[in-house]
């Protein structure tokens, strides 16, 4: 066990340090097999780290040896070890297939390229598993510059757009966050997570707190991405090189999650969070506009990318509706989706991604009749396309079951209802691609294409079969997903099913 | 062995028809092979169970505490099993025939997607629970959605997108949550004889379940749900032969009989306030059904509303809710299947022999095409519910159970829809045999292929072993009774 | 500007001794305010100051680009890898005293050590940073984009409101 | 009264339409910040700020001016909504404020907890008068890293942006 | 609490509502950044003041001197001031490009020209 703390905070250091060296190294190769080496190594801690912490134990690191509240510590239970799993396995599983779209995208600079990729996802770790809020802060900004130069990446001049609009809004989240940190510490004086949920109800009747509490949701929202704070997602994702767009909308929204209830459910503890803000109505309406409005958006997209990026919208909202119904049930319910999210997410974008890079686009009307040219990656796309409708055995199936009978656990049986709708309004727009790519005739002036080589499609059919797989043997998800509601919640909520 | 084999056996053959795309012998080979080692498997399976009342259930795994994978053989499923099975094996040279002769592209895809959901049907017909159920109805439902938008006209996807969204609409918005509140009431999913809601969930409640789940299950056609199957004609023949004629509806009612017998219960059945309303609604759509089928000049959209009226009398003996008529419903099931699937072929048969899909144009066909009105004219017997048809003795239960439960209107009922089966079915067989051909008929029409015309005639053949043989199918069902 | 004698003069005098402040900020930020960041800013700075004076080019003679890349990179290397060692000596991550065995001199080491880190850093990528924004102008006249005077008084010039 | 100095600076800025001398009010802003910051006692903030506001941020800004438009073209949009969301946030604040702690208080919270381990324990520990330095470099030392860490991706992005070579206007593929 | 002290907290909430304004209002993308930086700043006072302590004097030990103000906003608000400028530079940045490539920093004229453009 000792060992495995000592290992657990590499997660992060890996891939942060072996950023700057990538950046160094010439070349096309290196960097990459450098960036595929340290994202691999962090996975498997990553794994070993979740096994290890999946009886409810908690790994505690000082960093500098300082005991929290004087130094920084990373505490890691099955909540934040589940998150990091799901970056780290991403990550691992698209980088290797993303080489051949990042020479065509990013001709020039691979080695700031890959550097800025770890940075990103480093960023994305340390939210996780630091027990810090401050330390939030800083690695939300470093995830997030990281980002903003990725995304200005893009081939296309309104990826700079993008890029430029999502930093506006990302900074004014992020000081958000701190104008909320600065309440808390103003408060109590501590930026230790542990340390704050014990001193916090101490001052639990100043209205800063309530104030804080509302700044810090705010901030993390716009992150999240939860409509109607959803602006800067849709062109970011469109226009940003393809593996960026599949690493971000797999993980990016999710660690805002995460640290979301982090700070509600731990920091501030439910009892308080909820009663001090109409924070469980709030976000139950923003959920189901989002869920509605992202489908629906999605519905009338033309181009592929921006269609899945307004269903990342629409998925938000499962997420965050199971938070609002304030159980345990409906907590894991949030954090199976989020995994599973990132899982089916990844695989439609990185099928779209080798769509752009063999037939040259993303519109739908260009990709008439392409399933009998590529019927492999088309059919991945199917695949993963059923996982986010939810029709069984696909993870999505699953989310969707645990998320229905936690909302009748709560007795909102008319929550059932909507993301049933919603659900279907999924099925039209993937069902819409689908019958374009495989009903309708090649026009006769279309430009020939051909299937994608194999080392393109196995790591998309590899996480399609994740899909399949964490569809029928949920032990790890839902296990993990139980387990990290139980470590955010259990204590303050009590046990649920 | 368990039923594990027999859903794996198409799939496999799937896998390996749309590997061998590209060579069309092999494909064609692979097609031929894999309806023979499923129906040994399932006759294996039929015997294990006879002999030594062995279920070989297996639990593949298990998703959440009380949610499992699993398959088990019971004698319901193994009818429908046998049925779909012993069907397979004709078809799949029906098809072949029908495909090719029709010109029909992309043949790999179309007989690999037509294996995964014969592949689908065994897992419906072995879950041992409802969640198994469920998982396979819904890869039944996916994967012969490529098949009905097959041609990928404008006409065939349009059919194709109102089939597939309203089989997912009620999967998805009615028959999933009911499937988890039952679970959370219950903790369970399991099928047992006695059912598994008795005593555990309010009457009230189960009322309410019991019209979601009978909309739920969309495969039934109960109306109004009942678009997609003349929706699904836009398909070739053979896809709506097997499938929509035995496969996919039978799913439907086969889930129907399931979940009333084995999740409700009958005796928790029958004291739900809104049984008598489902049970009229299902004689409703009975005659409804029939009364459209009447005015249908297109022959197959006239079988498929037939269908419609057919399935109907299953959903009837299910929701009859007595011993009796349920085993008239599981008899039906095995009876209409044979019945309806002939009536297909030999509609297939003429349209590629002939180009005719219209009753009016039927006229005088006989005389070019003796055998197949022949097997038509058996196949509608069977349908109606005349002897010498296996279809005389599930009409019979499902009568007999009607008027045992005292439901004399539902006895009435019956007797007037069969009367309009006759109105529907018999004119075509009148025509073809007894009018003159028009005058501006091709000459060179003669009966359709043999791979076409053999299993008509095989299938035509069964409707009436039926009625001989239907002692053992009775023994079999009465075990899932008693 | 190179022209202008009292000005290179002025600029003569003055780097070295910005030069040599940042040095004394850099190393003495333990003893009063300062540290690498700002030590890491007073450098750039006269690097800064003397491409003012003596030209783009010039500057680029003393520190070439590459290195002025490479070193931001490094400087955070350098941190990292201080902060391994620690963990490598049997001690935390970033736990400077197990680096010497007197645990006050372990830490006085360590802080300087990694301020280094931070002002090398810091330096190079103001200095990048700088380096990047001036080179474009000069760039982009040469692939005659439009232009505009920033010094350009001429309200006329405004583009014309929509 | 520096505040209220601040506050007149930052509306001018906001409001002049030329950003040459809004750029200039935006160094006089940080320079004034950094004064502030030295009457708190924070002197290593208020060098920093003087540093990073008035000096970089300006020089940038600066050569950011000389290659784009130096007036504002837009016209001279108050949007109602805009002002109705940052009423509310600042209505949102100043509820926050009724219940924050007296200014310079020592019996705040800020003084009683963790604070004052660093002042009274940084000499034991590393020997140091500095405890800024100590804060920063040693007890949360891996923000510090992030820091950097966070300098150099910005380094890093730039470079990516600048580093190629300009074209003229180029739609869709670049 | 004396008025005093409320008007502290309030002329800092004003800079941070001026700030943010600018960043929501303005249509042109330098002055985002600035609005962005006068925001961010306007923080780092509300962080700043908390570490003060009436009579206190700067946190380096020196002898004679008893009560020093709280360092850990300072170091605090030495990173977030670094965070700043990080943000600001990649901003900048971006605005350049932008520039290059719709010739325009102002959203009105960068809006006409993205409407025309096809998904």
């Amino acid at each position: 066990m000792t060992r495995l703390v000592e290992l657990m905070p590499f997660i992060v250091l890996l891939p942060l340090l072996a950023g700057p060296v990538c950046a160094l190294l010439p070349g096309r190769r290196l960097p990459w097999l450098l960036a595929v080496a340290a994202t691999a190594g962090a996975f498997i801690i990553a794994a070993t780290t979740l096994a290890g912490v999946m009886d409810g134990t908690t790994l505690r690191y000082a960093f500098g040896n300082w005991p929290p509240p004087i130094g920084i510590e990373y505490r890691v239970d099955a909540a934040n070890a589940l998150v990091a799993l799901l970056i780290t396995g991403v990550a691992t599983i698209l980088l290797p297939w993303a080489a051949p779209t990042v020479d065509a995208e990013v001709p020039e600079r691979q080695g700031v390229f890959y550097a800025l990729f770890l940075i990103a996802m480093a960023g994305l770790l340390g939210i996780t598993l630091t027990g810090d809020v401050f330390n939030v802060f800083v690695f939300l900004e470093i995830s997030s510059l990281a980002t903003y130069g990725l995304i200005a990446h893009g081939r296309d001049r309104r990826a700079l757009l993008a890029a430029f609009r999502y930093l506006i809004m990302g900074t004014v989240g992020a000081t958000f966050l701190l104008i909320g940190i600065a309440f808390l510490y103003i408060l109590t004086g501590s930026l230790n997570m542990v340390d704050l949920a014990e001193r916090l109800p101490g001052v639990s009747d100043s209205r800063a707190l309530q104030v804080a509490l509302g700044f810090i949701v705010v901030g993390l929202a716009i992150k999240l991405a939860l409509f109607p704070l959803h602006h800067w997602l849709p062109n970011a994702y469109t226009y940003a090189p393809t593996l960026i767009t599949a690493f971000l909308a797999a993980t990016a929204t999710k660690v805002a999650l995460y640290v979301m209830l982090r700070v509600v459910f731990d920091v501030f503890g439910p009892a308080y969070s909820f009663a001090a803000l109409p924070l469980a109505s709030a976000l139950m309406v923003l959920a189901i506009a989002g869920m509605f409005a992202g489908s629906w958006l999605a519905i009338l997209q033309e181009n592929l990318k921006r269609m899945l990026a307004y269903s990342s919208v629409a998925q938000v909202g499962y997420m965050v509706l199971g938070v609002s119904l304030v159980s345990v049930a409906g907590l894991g319910a949030a954090f199976l989706h989020l995994f599973n999210h990132g899982l089916m997410k990844a695989a439609l974008f990185a099928s779209v991604g080798i769509v752009a890079y063999q037939a040259g686009s993303v519109r739908i009307q260009d990709l008439q009749g392409i399933g009998r040219q590529m019927p492999w990656t088309l059919t991945a796309f199917a695949l993963a396309g059923l996982s986010l409708i939810g029709v069984p055995p696909t993870a999505g199936f699953i989310s969707k079951w645990v998320l229905i009978s936690a909302a009748l656990d709560a007795g909102q049986a008319w929550l059932v209802v909507l993301i049933l709708i919603t659900s279907l309004m999924a099925l039209v727009y993937i069902a819409r691609v689908v019958e374009t790519a495989w009903l309708r005739p090649r026009p006769a002036d279309a430009p020939a294409v051909n299937e994608a080589a194999w080392w393109l499609l196995g790591p998309v059919w590899l996480l399609v079969a994740a899909n399949f797989y964490f569809g029928l043997d949920t032990r790890l998800t839902l296990g993990g997903a139980t387990a990290a509601a139980e470590a955010l919640a259990g204590g303050a909520l009590g046990v649920g099913r | 062995m368990t039923p594990l084999t027999a859903v794996a056996i198409p799939m496999i053959g799937a896998v390996a028809i749309a590997l061998a795309a590209h060579r069309p012998r092999l494909r064609d080979g692979l097609c031929f092979a894999t309806p023979l080692p499923l129906f040994a498997a399932v006759v294996m399976l039929t015997s294990a169970y006879v002999v030594a009342g062995d279920t070989r259930a297996v639990t593949l795994l298990e998703i959440m505490p009380g949610l499992e994978i699993a398959l088990a053989v019971q004698p319901l499923g193994l009818t429908f099993a046998l049925l779909a099975a012993t069907l397979y094996i004709v078809a799949t040279p029906y098809a072949l025939g029908y495909m090719k002769h029709g010109g029909y592209g992309n043949l790999a895809r179309f007989m690999a997607c037509y294996a995964i959901a014969l592949g689908a049907a065994m897992g419906i017909a072995f879950a041992e629970n409802l969640l198994t159920l469920y998982l396979f109805y819904e890869i039944l439902s996916i994967s012969t959605y490529p098949l009905v938008a097959h041609t990928g006209t404008d006409k065939a996807r349009s059919g194709a997108r109102t089939y597939l969204a309203l089989l997912l609409v009620t999967s998805v918005g009615l028959m999933l949550p009911a499937m988890v509140a039952i679970w959370m009431l219950t903790g369970t999913l399991a099928f047992r004889p006695e059912g598994i809601m008795a005593g555990r969930v309010d009457p009230a409640l189960g009322a309410l379940l019991l019209v979601v789940l009978a909309y739920g299950i969309g495969k039934a056609a109960l109306m109004p749900f009942h678009r997609w199957l003349p929706a699904a004609m836009v398909a070739p023949t053979p896809v709506s032969a097997l499938l929509h004629a035995v496969a996919v509806v039978k799913a439907g009612v086969f889930s129907m009989l399931t979940v009333a017998l084995f999740i409700f219960g009958l005796d928790y059945l029958r004291g739900l306030a809104t049984q008598p309303l489902m049970l009229y609604i299902a004689v409703f759509t009975m005659i409804a059904a029939s009364l459209v089928a009447l005015h249908q000049d297109n022959l197959k959209a006239r079988l498929a509303y037939s269908t419609v009226s057919q399935l109907a009398y299953i959903v009837t003996g299910a929701l009859l809710a007595t011993e009796l008529s349920a085993l008239g419903g599981g008899l039906h099931m095995l009876m209409h299947g044979f019945g309806k699937i002939t009536l297909f072929f030999c509609a297939g048969a003429i349209y590629i022999a002939s180009g005719i899909n219209t009753v009016s144009g039927m006229d005088g066909l006989a005389r070019r095409m003796p055998l197949t009105m022949l097997a038509f004219f058996v196949g509608a017997l069977c349908v109606i519910g005349l002897p010498p048809s296996g279809g005389f003795w599930s009409k019979w239960y499902l009568v007999s159970g009607a008027y045992s439960a005292g439901h004399y209107l539902v006895v009435g009922a019956f007797v007037l829809s069969t009367l309009l089966n006759i109105a529907y079915l018999l004119p075509p067989v009148t025509r073809a045999f007894l009018k003159p051909p028009p005058d501006d008929r091709a000459s060179g029409v003669n009966e359709a292929p043999a791979l076409c015309l053999i299993p008509l005639l095989l299938t035509a053949a069964g409707t009436l072993v039926l009625f001989v043989l239907a002692d053992p199918a009775y023994h079999l069902l009465t075990g899932a009774l008693s | 500007m190179k022209d202008n004698a009292i000005l290179v003069v002025v600029a003569r005098f003055l780097i070295p001794l910005m030069m040599l402040f940042g040095l004394y900020v850099q190393f003495h930020g333990e003893y009063s305010p300062g540290g690498g960041f700002q030590a890491g800013v007073l450098f750039a700075a006269g690097w800064i100051l003397f491409v003012f004076i003596y030209g783009l080019e010039t500057g680029l003679r003393i520190i070439p680009e590459r290195v002025i890349y490479a070193l931001a990179c490094l400087g955070v290397l350098l941190y990292g890898l201080i902060g391994l060692l620690g963990s490598l000596l049997g001690g935390h991550y970033l736990d400077f005293s197990v680096l010497l065995p007197a645990p006050r001199a372990a830490q006085q080491a360590g802080i300087i050590l990694v301020e280094l880190g931070v002002g090398i850093t810091v330096a190079s990528v103001v200095m990048l940073f700088f380096l990047l924004f001036a080179r474009r102008r000069a760039e982009a006249e040469a692939e005659g984009l439009p232009l505009v005077d920033p010094l350009d008084e001429d309200e006329s010039r405004r583009e014309p409101r929509p | 009264m520096l505040l209220l100095f601040l506050v007149v600076v930052g509306l001018a800025v906001v409001l002049t339409r030329d950003l040459l001398k809004a750029t200039m009010l935006f160094a006089i802003y940080s320079l004034t910040i950094a004064g502030l910051f030295a009457l708190l006692d924070a002197g290593d903030v208020a060098l920093t700020e003087a540093a990073v506001g008035a000096g970089i941020s300006t020089v940038l800004i600066l050569a950011v001016l000389a290659l784009t438009p130096r007036f504002e073209t837009t016209k001279a949009g108050h949007s109602l909504p805009a002002l109705v969301i940052v009423t509310i946030t600042g209505a949102a604040l100043v509820y926050a404020s009724l219940d924050l702690p007296q200014f310079g208080d020592p019996a705040n919270p800020v003084h009683q907890h963790v604070g004052p381990y660093y002042i009274e324990q940084t000499y034991a520990d590393m020997g140091i008068p500095n405890m800024v330095a100590a804060v920063l470099a040693s007890y949360r030392s891996i923000d510090t890293m992030g820091e950097a860490v966070v300098i150099l991706t910005a380094g890093l992005g730039v470079y990516a942006l600048l580093a190629t070579r300009p074209r003229r206007r180029d739609k869709g593929d670049r | 609490m004396t008025f005093l002290s409320f008007f502290n907290y309030w002329a800092v909430i004003v800079l941070m509502m001026i700030g943010y304004y600018c960043v929501i209002v303005r249509g042109n993308m330098i002055k985002k950044i600035i609005g962005l930086g006068i925001f961010q700043t306007s923080v780092f006072i509300l962080f700043i003041s908390a570490g003060k302590v009436i009579g206190g004097s700067t946190p380096v030990l020196r002898d004679g001197v008893e009560v020093y103000s709280n360092p850990l906003p300072h170091v605090l608000i030495l990173t977030a001031i670094v965070v700043g400028i990080a943000t600001t530079a990649l901003g900048l940045a971006l605005t350049v490009r932008i520039h290059e490539a719709y010739g325009s920093i102002d959203d009105d004229a960068i809006d006409a020209a993205e409407a025309q453009e096809p998904q």
